[in-house]
């Protein structure tokens, strides 16, 4: 269970604050995947880090199970927007990593690390250095290095941004595939309407200056999801609904 | 640099003269001063402060000094052709060989630990007492250190014994006041003294006998000054070293200060040549002279003596 | 003042949560109790008997010295020497720190003389520094000038070799030559290699100020200790070792505050 | 031998495209012109009348040295002093300014006394290091430690300080703590700072040596220079800065070629 | 006029070099707008990189108007992958820099950059560090900074991968806009293969192992493009060709 109970963030600037979340109220199940859309700029990244432990809320709280947010926790896995890949690390140590903090033994890790990274078609870059992958390939491997410490909470932003379309679908399928098997919490933002109705039990859609909910769309539809589903009435329905629930707003710009 | 300051101008003649701030080093510069015995000579002295003597002579060849003071520890250096002495200043006598308490005699440093700052006076009455003693410089266990260092070392007890002056003397003496001191200048009286004295550069004494004089003579004034009226100038030397008036008494009285008189005597008889061809042995036998020169090619005695008559 | 205060958060920021840990004791009060410990500790050694003089001698002297003007004298007088000698060393440093970085050429020429130099101790420079520039204040500046140099151009060397090459890229497609890309990208880029420089070569150029002022000065803190030497008048060494102490510490200060002005650009702890 | 070539490749490169100016002399050969450059300079100085003796002179003076095993000894004890003192100074300067960086509390506490002992001239803690160390190899040792590590410290402060926060968070989100964080994020990242507080500490090592060996010393590279000193034999004293200045050129290539293993993760010029 | 003859590129990696194009031929008119589309890590950013002169071929050669690519010109604008903004400056300095270099007088520069801020949609945040701005909005920072200088040829890296739809919309008819009134050569590398199409004469497909070029379809679709465009049987119809041909290859993981 993760609650976020009228969170506010602000963050100092030259000549006053700005209002990063004015308010934000939002309950989210346990087992439940939830999709973040929203402008450029409203705010998204900011509440995954409050949940992630990285930002505290300047007002309100943030909870999971019950427990105030006071910092990361391994329970809570992360891929950044910006990779954050450790770059002294090969692709496999930096899968690697959390498991070595959770005191995963050698073997074990190098068995799981070797999974997700054929997960995530890293297989001959394993010992490669971040500096010599190209952007879609860091991308990957920051999704491998989450997924392998097996968080019950998954916090991903925009995780498939970089990547071309059929790895993408792939990487979709993969994620609702062990997110169905293993029942972990999903908090997944993406600019893509498409993606975040086809993955989502509901949909969060939020709104700039200041940064805060305008609605939640409840996507009805059963899993396993499937490409025939994209081309369904109910799923272009829903999508509309998302579409203009981001885009009846004021313009950003 | 200010090597060419020294030229005449308006019948003054600029001088820079180095020199060290103790009662040794800066007495007559004070008495001097003092005494406006520079205006009276027609010279404009700037002086320059130093803390060792031959960072002076490398100055003064440098062309930025004129004058310079040196202790005991640095004759070798006009010896070896360096500088010209112009006149000596003083006898030192506050050079000893101290031990802990217990060690009561000099054949006892045998294997003991024994600091010495090299190439001082310290470390030439060391060199003196143990030869005395018949002990070589191997038969110790010799601790080369600065001299600030050898006061908290002995202080503490890390060393055995060490080769000091006063007044650093009296710092471990407060500290220790049972310490023994098993040698003294005066020990050596008859083979070896240790002059003090101020130099010129080669060239200045060949180029520019006439300023050479006129220092000389201001020299020998402050001497006799100095001479007559010693808590005058202990008071001076005070003033000029910032330093509280005991302390500078007390170093004063550690050193046998000459005047013009006596030292025209001890030139016209020798004894200077004989302190100076005694401390050449030493620095012979410490490998720092490979021979020990006549003293007359580096003591201007002449210089000295003729500045009295003009 | 605001702008301080900002900065001090970012910089002095504990690890997360942040907000939480911050608002414990102020850091100055911390430097305050370090430094009440340290002159206990002091004064601790001075009564069991070790040969330093107890903190109320030492400031008994420091008094002295501040009444008859001899320590504004020396203070002003080794400032002055260290100022100079520095801000010389660091204006140097930064070019030839960028060409060393930059251009194979200039490595392989001077790489071998900094290095060289960088290990001579600056008492053993000192005779040369006589023979080649006298008595005055040129060599004494310039004995400090090489520590600061030598503690810099290795900093901002490195600086420029460790700059992202990406930001070189995007200068250099918007049409930035070497010129624009040494001032308006490496300098900026390396800012936090040439602090450490300038932040090193500051201890070094106060450290280097005796050996300096070994060189005929009239006054100086390095001067004073000297001669305090000659009569082991520890009081009057200790009073300037705490005056060369505190001033290379506000100057350390002073420095650290223009980094925050200029390096607040950065994401940092 | 393949992996140092790619890397000096990675390091010496010049502006792109590298690949055109690299063919060009190589860097060894900039190198030993400009120590033929420097030689010639000082031969011209020594004939010029200034007090400096000849090359030829001081080689004849090194042949010396070098045949009656002076020089080796010397070398073995003041080699062993420096690598004692800076390895120690070294390993306690990253733990330290990794505390100064991460804990307000540490930082606190330590940063006054390590900016304050950052400015004091090595000459004046030896006193103070014989009273407490006694006149052995400890106190020795203990003066090059204080050098490197006051160098040190400041530059692995100011790495600390200078980590990407998002890797530090990447690391926590991954579960790790301070320790953790510290010895596998904190360290590789500031490698670069740590490296040139090796390198400034490494150089302040060599030039404190010379004071180090004020204290009792019977050998060493600088006791030699400082009797030498005083016997005015500067032949024996240029043999001495040689070989201190060709140990620390050494030592410091040592250093890159370490760095270059250790950072070639990095993108860089 | 852009010549990329039998260009191949190498990296050396541990234990001999990665192949990272394998003999790429490509020859672009001017005004062209071509766009790039290949799996991730088929060497997309290394064919830009060499465009741009940031990268020399290891065989083969690269012209710009029959001369060969010595070096970056300001004549050829770049947003790469990872924006590379300059930490320390503001939004509107980064902007101005090329302006800078290029010796824009002060006013002209401050209206300028003023002009593609707005144009981004970033005008409340022209004061700011990159470090305060979100994902999306560095990547406008950094398409501002590319168009602020006008280059005749502009070299786009996933440009509009980071920004919301509604963003992006708009942000492919302003490229669109100006690269017909002013004709500039635009190479734009896009993992959506919906975009290439949208925005190009000619779709590049690549793939990877080596990297080399499987296909080139030409879009012989009016402009200016509209919305109803994209809904036409020919947009459909090429889509589905470009797709083919990106991925009835080996799949890359
Ligand atoms: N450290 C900071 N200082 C000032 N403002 C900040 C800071 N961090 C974020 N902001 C502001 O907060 C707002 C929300 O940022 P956030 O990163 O959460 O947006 P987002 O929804 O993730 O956008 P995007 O989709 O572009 O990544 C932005 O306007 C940004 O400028
Ligand atoms: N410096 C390097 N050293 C070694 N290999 C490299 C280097 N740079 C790129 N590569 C390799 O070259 C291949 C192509 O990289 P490139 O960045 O061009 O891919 P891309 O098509 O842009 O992919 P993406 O869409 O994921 O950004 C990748 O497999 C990458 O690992
Ligand atoms: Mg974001
Ligand atoms: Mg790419």
């Amino acid at each position: 269970m993760i609650t976020i109970q009228n969170v506010r963030k602000t963050f100092p600037i030259k000549g006053g604050e700005f209002v990063a979340l004015g308010g934000v109220d939002l309950d989210i199940a346990d087992n439940e995947f939830v999709t973040v859309v929203g402008p450029s700029g409203c705010g998204k990244t900011t509440v995954m880090n409050i949940l992630a432990g990285l930002e505290t809320p300047t007002s309100g709280q943030a909870l999971v199970r019950e427990k105030e947010i006071t910092g990361p926790g391994p329970d809570r896995g992360v891929i950044f927007q910006q990779y954050a890949l450790f770059p002294w690390l090969t692709v496999r140590k930096n899968v690697e990593f959390g498991l070595r903090t959770a005191g995963v033994g050698r073997d074990e890790r190098r068995e799981r690390a070797q999974h997700f990274i054929d997960l995530v078609g890293l297989h001959d870059f394993a010992d490669a250095l971040p500096r010599t992958l190209s952007g879609g390939m860091k991308q990957r491997c920051a999704i491998a290095r989450a997924y392998a410490v097996n968080p019950s909470i998954l916090l991903m932003d925009e995780p498939f941004g970089a990547v071309d379309a059929l790895t993408r679908v792939r990487l979709q399928e993969q994620l609702l595939q062990t997110w169905s098997q293993e029942k972990r919490t999903v908090v997944f933002i993406t600019h893509d309407v498409d993606e975040a109705v086809f993955l989502a039990n509901r949909v969060v859609v939020m709104a700039a200056r200041p940064g805060r909910i305008v609605e939640i769309v409840d996507v009805d539809l059963p899993y396993p999801r499937t490409e025939e589903l994209r081309l369904s009435p109910a799923f272009t329905a829903l999508r509309n609904r998302v579409w203009s629930a981001v885009y009846h707003q004021e313009p950003i710009a | 640099g200010s090597s060419d300051d020294n030229e005449s101008s308006g019948g003054t003649t600029k001088v820079n003269f180095g020199y060290i701030a103790d009662f040794n080093g800066a007495s007559l510069l004070a008495v001097a001063d003092d005494q406006k015995l520079w205006e009276k000579h027609g010279i404009e002295v700037s002086t320059k402060v130093f803390t060792n003597g031959p960072l002076q002579i490398t100055a003064i060849n440098a062309g930025d000094l004129d004058f310079g003071y040196i202790g005991p520890g640095a004759v070798w250096l006009p010896a070896s052709g360096k500088a010209k002495i112009v006149a000596l200043n003083s006898l030192g006598n506050a050079d000893r060989v101290i031990a802990q308490p217990g060690i009561t005699d000099l054949a006892q440093l045998k294997g003991k630990k024994v600091g010495v700052p090299e190439g001082t006076s310290g470390d030439m009455i060391l060199t003196l007492a143990l030869e005395k003693a018949g002990l070589s410089a191997t038969d110790i266990q010799r601790v080369p250190m600065d001299p600030a260092t050898i006061v908290s070392a002995f202080a503490s007890g890390q060393i055995d014994a060490a080769g000091i002056w006063y007044p650093l003397l009296n710092n471990i003496k407060q500290k220790k006041p049972d310490l023994v001191e098993l040698a003294k200048n005066e020990d050596f009286a008859d083979s070896v003294s240790f002059p003090t004295a101020f130099v010129a550069g080669n060239e200045a004494v060949s180029g520019k006998a006439d300023t050479v004089t006129k220092v000389v003579q201001v020299l020998r004034e402050a001497m006799d000054f100095r001479a007559a009226n010693h808590d005058k100038a202990v008071e001076l030397t005070a003033g000029l070293l910032k330093q509280p008036a005991d302390a500078v008494k007390a170093d004063a009285a550690n050193s046998k200060m000459l005047d013009s008189k006596t030292l025209d005597g001890y030139t016209a008889d020798g004894t200077v040549d004989k302190w100076l061809k005694g401390m050449g042995d030493y620095f012979v036998g410490a490998k720092k002279l490979p021979d020990n020169p006549d003293p007359s090619t580096y003591y201007l005695g002449s210089v000295f003596t003729g500045a009295a008559s003009k | 003042m605001t702008v301080v205060q900002v900065d001090t958060e970012v910089t002095t920021g504990s690890p997360p949560p942040p907000e939480r840990r911050r608002r414990g004791v102020p850091k100055s009060l911390w430097n305050a109790l370090s430094v009440v410990l340290g002159v206990g500790v002091w004064w601790g050694f001075s009564l069991t008997g070790f040969d330093i003089p107890a903190p109320p001698e030492v400031l008994k002297r420091g008094g002295e010295l501040i009444a008859d003007g001899t320590l504004a004298d020396d203070v002003l007088a080794s400032l002055g020497r260290v100022l100079a000698g520095f801000v010389l060393g660091v204006a140097l440093a930064i070019p030839v720190g960028f060409l060393m970085g930059w251009y194979g050429v200039a490595r392989g020429l001077l790489e071998p003389w900094v290095q060289f130099f960088r290990t001579i101790p600056p008492l053993a420079i000192i005779p040369l520094a006589v023979v080649l520039m006298g008595i005055g204040e040129t060599p004494k500046i310039f004995v400090i000038f090489l520590a600061s140099f030598l503690a810099c151009v290795i900093a901002t060397f490195q600086g420029v070799v460790n700059v992202d090459k990406t930001l070189i890229n995007a200068a250099r497609v918007l049409g930035a030559k070497d010129g624009t890309i040494f001032a308006r990208v490496v300098v900026p880029a390396s800012t936090p290699f040439i602090l450490v420089g300038m932040r090193v070569g500051l201890g070094s150029s106060w450290a280097t100020l005796v050996a300096a002022e070994l060189i005929a000065a009239q006054q100086g803190l390095g001067y004073r200790m000297q001669s305090a030497q000659l009569y082991y008048d520890l009081p009057t060494i200790f009073v300037g070792l705490i005056s060369i102490g505190v001033l290379g510490l506000l100057m350390d200060r002073v420095l650290l505050l223009a980094e925050r002005r200029l390096t607040n650009w950065q994401e940092r702890r």
